[in-house]
């Protein structure tokens, strides 16, 4: 295992910590237990927005902690959800009496763990909703199954409920708009290499010479199945069509296209993609009104992407469009 | 009829077992999670682990008089909660949260347990992670591990096993039934993510348990 | 090799269009020949910036086109420096009256073919002026030598020359200020494993399991020696202290510091880094009152970082900190 | 003395067997510039006298009357520069420019080419790529082949060689050159960073000098 660390045990330690010392104009970082605030502190009256799970998947959520975004985030150990009292704790310290809304990406750790917090808050009097994220299409939705892996999908969920929570709405209106948009977005991703978990030590999956995971996670679950690489246009085409049918978008529908890269893919290459995901949306007529392209949720240095494809309203464009300033993520957006 | 009764000394000498084992098969558990999940298992129950002999050895230290099981198990539970993460800490944490309020219950005035009372807390352990991770029996996790296990414990207890006895037989039923996860297909928990790939391997959360139940039936057994 | 690609030949012009309608409302890209330009066009008596160079660096340059930075990039084929006619026609396009500054990394062929390029826009009457950016301490100055690699410091020169220009400074003084501040920049970076250039169709190097090259150029050219994997303590420490002491930096000085990714390095690594780098230079009492992390100039997927330090000064202070508007730099900065 | 002159129709030929050779020695170059450069200079040159192929034959299908070889290898040059880019792009350009050029003035009254004015075309193809690149004789780069080459070509018609044995000399040196550029310590250009590292290496630029002069020769024996 090659990497720039100091202890696998201590990755995720150090590097919050040079977070806080490179961004101190915008973030304060809570050491023990581990969370991230603004570091302007807590806006009176206003609904505080809560996030967090497993590290590895900066920027998310740390990057995108600041005015419009989110007010605190939670990182777990790599790849594991915190457990509940540091989101306890960040929920405390973001609550400026309007209570806090948990966004939560669906895994069973994720949504164990901030269960427990959002429960011991309750016990507090601080008022708090959840809302789940579960944007990834590969899976199938079924009754009674832990159903589908909250992804990219996550950051368009940040982005438009912290500008709803900025605007002044109350905790159910945000907590409302947070699941209408992770109710709006699908997501579709795909692997090239698998990322090495510090502490494993070693790749999480094995991928052959030419073959393709289609449907990762941004864990490096296996997704849904395993095919030849083909082209950038073929590998398009096989997310972005589930996307779309899953969303049942329509010819003349507005969407906004986010491709994100999964951390070890060059930016030239998540280009291509959106050059060919915009043709195929082009194509069946739906207008793509606002775009992002980067490494926004990632899986470590694994090498792959995903693509996400949000429908839009008059609302969500305004909401998406808010100003936001947070380290990963700043208007204005175009 | 045995008068065998564990004190609050199993429970440390548990933990030490435990965390022995779990930093033995660390790898091996993520292993295990690597296959069907996202291999952090092993680390996490390892870092949980270390945590909790870590306290128990400085509560031993400072405390003046011996505590009960029970408050025992609430401090493995809240220290479980706080350092496992992942979908298996609140799920162990909660097992032993309800484990040691059910053995608060049912145990001897001094605080000591009887076989009963191991089964009490083994179904009570059961209830507990069942009403967080709304699993059945079936659906690929641990629960596959701790509902032969409870069911065991009882029955040895029935039949008038001591605590020793009825912890065996439930290490025994855990280990059955955690052979058994490897031709399911998984619905709950990540391994759920793979559908019909995730047959052909354990489940890592059942076999944790086959190590806690194992190192709570040696601690027994001294 | 696996890529999200269609064609090797054809990542560069696919990637650009997808860059192109993905930031329309920022940039417009020119397709034949190739270079980007602001979607505002040219701003008459502005000096206009040009700067370019082979592509596999991504964002730069064309994600530092914008208000309060570049006017117009040129990219390359990959690793190879466009040839003279997109510079000279992106020359053109930004020519606003006020004369071009080029802003050259120091490579023999960016350095020919924009020499070519200027010597052409002089025969049509606009005034051009090059500066070099020559800030990798791996390599030593000796005169008659290629010398020093420009790497990750031309996004700091190309920021604050940026904002001299949008400010309204004439061509030499804003050619001043980006040799100024291509005077005080260096730079030093580590690669972890190579990257792939795709026309190569294999790695551009090998390294060793626990083999890591420091004083790596952004091309895969490789630097001063070749060490065994350490700490990202001891890492941090063989980058940066040749760094401050090339520039001789001095207790009680200023500094602008940037970890700056290669493409392929988890973003907690860089700030695990950064965390180390920081500690290192505040032991040294050397202030860093502005920072940067992230991945501005990559080498595709190359695992790595470099390590750069900025002496700063009131002037680069309020450049650094004047307002900027491209798709991978957005103030405020910190 | 010989006769032989050289006429556009061995521009073309060059260019095309030039083209063919590039193409063929594409990866081997790629793998020599990967040894101490960036690994494209095959693809580099690969992509320019693809360019050059198909300009000349589209040129030949639309122009009317016969070009010289002067006016040919001026277009050869400005397609080189467009198209090769990296550092072999402006050097090889100018190279193609300034012999385009002294052809120019010393070719006889129809344009075509004698041993004498090969020479000179190759002297002032070197003094281009000199007055670019800056580099001297013994640093590892290109001037390595191009300068014994147009010494020896200089030789060759100094002692009555006709045009294609003056290309032939040429070629033979430029060989000898770029084998002696093996054990020399790059000071230019990319492989430079490499220092003493970038021994044991026959620079990639010298290698692909010596295929443009062997085509040169091939072409003019036909
Ligand atoms: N809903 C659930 N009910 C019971 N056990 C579960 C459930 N979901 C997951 N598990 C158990 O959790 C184990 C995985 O734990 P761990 O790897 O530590 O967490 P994570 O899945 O968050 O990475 C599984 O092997 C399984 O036994
Ligand atoms: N200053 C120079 N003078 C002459 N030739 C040079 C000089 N610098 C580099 N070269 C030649 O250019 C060749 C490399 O060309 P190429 O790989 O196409 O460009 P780049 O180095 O930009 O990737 C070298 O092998 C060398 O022969
Ligand atoms: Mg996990
Ligand atoms: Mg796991
Ligand atoms: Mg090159
Ligand atoms: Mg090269």
């Amino acid at each position: 295992m090659k990497k720039l660390i100091n202890d696998p045990r201590r990755v995720v330690a150090d590097s919050a910590r040079g977070f806080g010392l490179a961004h101190s104009g915008l973030v304060r970082v809570n050491e023990d237990p581990l969370y991230i605030v603004r570091a302007a502190g807590v806006t009176p009256g206003k609904v505080g927005l809560v996030s967090g799970g497993g590290s590895g998947h900066e920027p998310l959520h740390a990057g995108f902690v600041g005015p419009g975004m989110l007010d605190a985030a939670v990182p777990g150990a790599m790849f594991s959800s915190p457990p509940p009292m540091p989101i306890l704790e960040a929920t405390r310290a973001v609550d400026g009496g309007a209570g806090v809304v948990h966004l939560i990406k669906n895994y069973t750790g994720d949504v164990l763990n901030f269960e427990a917090a959002a429960e011991l808050a309750e016990a507090e009097g601080i008022d708090t909703r959840s809302v789940l994220i579960a944007d990834d299409v590969a899976l199938e939705h079924a009754a009674g199954m832990t159903g589908r892996r909250g992804v990219a999908g996550a950051l368009l969920v940040e982005k438009i409920a912290g500008a709803a929570a900025e605007a002044g709405e109350g905790l159910d209106t945000v907590a409302r708009i947070a699941r209408y948009v992770a109710g709006q977005v699908r997501s579709m991703g795909v692997a090239l290499r698998a990322p090495t978990v510090p502490h494993a030590g070693r790749p999480s999956f094995d991928l052959g010479e030419d073959e393709v995971e289609i449907g990762i996670g941004i864990h490096g679950e296996p997704g849904r199945e395993r095919v030849r690489l083909g082209t950038a246009a073929e590998i398009t085409q096989r997310l972005i069509v589930p996307v779309i049918s899953d969303l049942n978008l329509r010819n003349g529908e507005e969407a906004l296209l986010l491709v994100n890269g999964m951390g070890g893919t060059p930016l030239s290459e998540l280009y291509v993609l959106y050059a060919e995901a915009r043709d195929l949306l082009d194509r069946r007529g739906i207008r793509v009104i606002r775009s992002l392209v980067g490494n926004f949720v990632t899986s470590l240095e694994m090498q792959g992407a995903s693509i996400s494809v949000l429908r839009m309203s008059e609302t969500l464009t305004r909401l998406w469009d808010a100003p936001v300033d947070t380290v990963s993520l700043r208007s204005p957006l175009r | 009829m045995s008068e065998q009764r564990l004190t609050a000394v199993w429970v440390q000498d548990w933990m030490e077992r435990a965390h022995a084992v779990f930093a033995a098969e660390r790898v091996a558990l993520i292993e295990l999670d690597r296959a069907i999940g996202d291999g952090d298992h092993g680390e996490n129950m390892d870092r949980g682990m270390t945590a909790v002999a870590k306290r128990l050895a400085a509560d031993a230290e400072t405390s003046q008089e011996t505590p009960t099981p029970a408050a025992l198990l609430k401090t493995v539970a809240t220290t479980v909660m706080a350092n496992v993460g992942g979908a298996a800490g609140p799920l162990f944490g909660t097992a032993f949260l309800r484990a040691a309020k059910a053995t608060d219950s049912v145990s001897a005035p001094d605080g000591e347990l009887d076989g009963h009372a191991v089964a009490t807390a083994l179904e009570a352990a059961l209830g507990g992670l069942q009403s967080r991770g709304k699993a059945e029996v079936g659906e690929k996790t641990m629960v596959d591990a701790w509902a032969p296990a409870a069911q065991a414990a009882r029955e040895a207890a029935e039949a008038g096993g001591d605590a020793t006895a009825v912890l065996a037989a439930a290490a025994h039923a855990a280990e059955e039934g955690a052979d058994a996860t490897v031709p399911m297909i998984a619905t709950k928990g990540r391994a759920s993510y793979l559908g019909p790939r995730s047959a052909g391997y354990r489940d890592p959360g059942a076999v944790s348990t086959v190590l806690l139940l194992r190192t709570a039936t040696e601690a027994a057994l001294e």
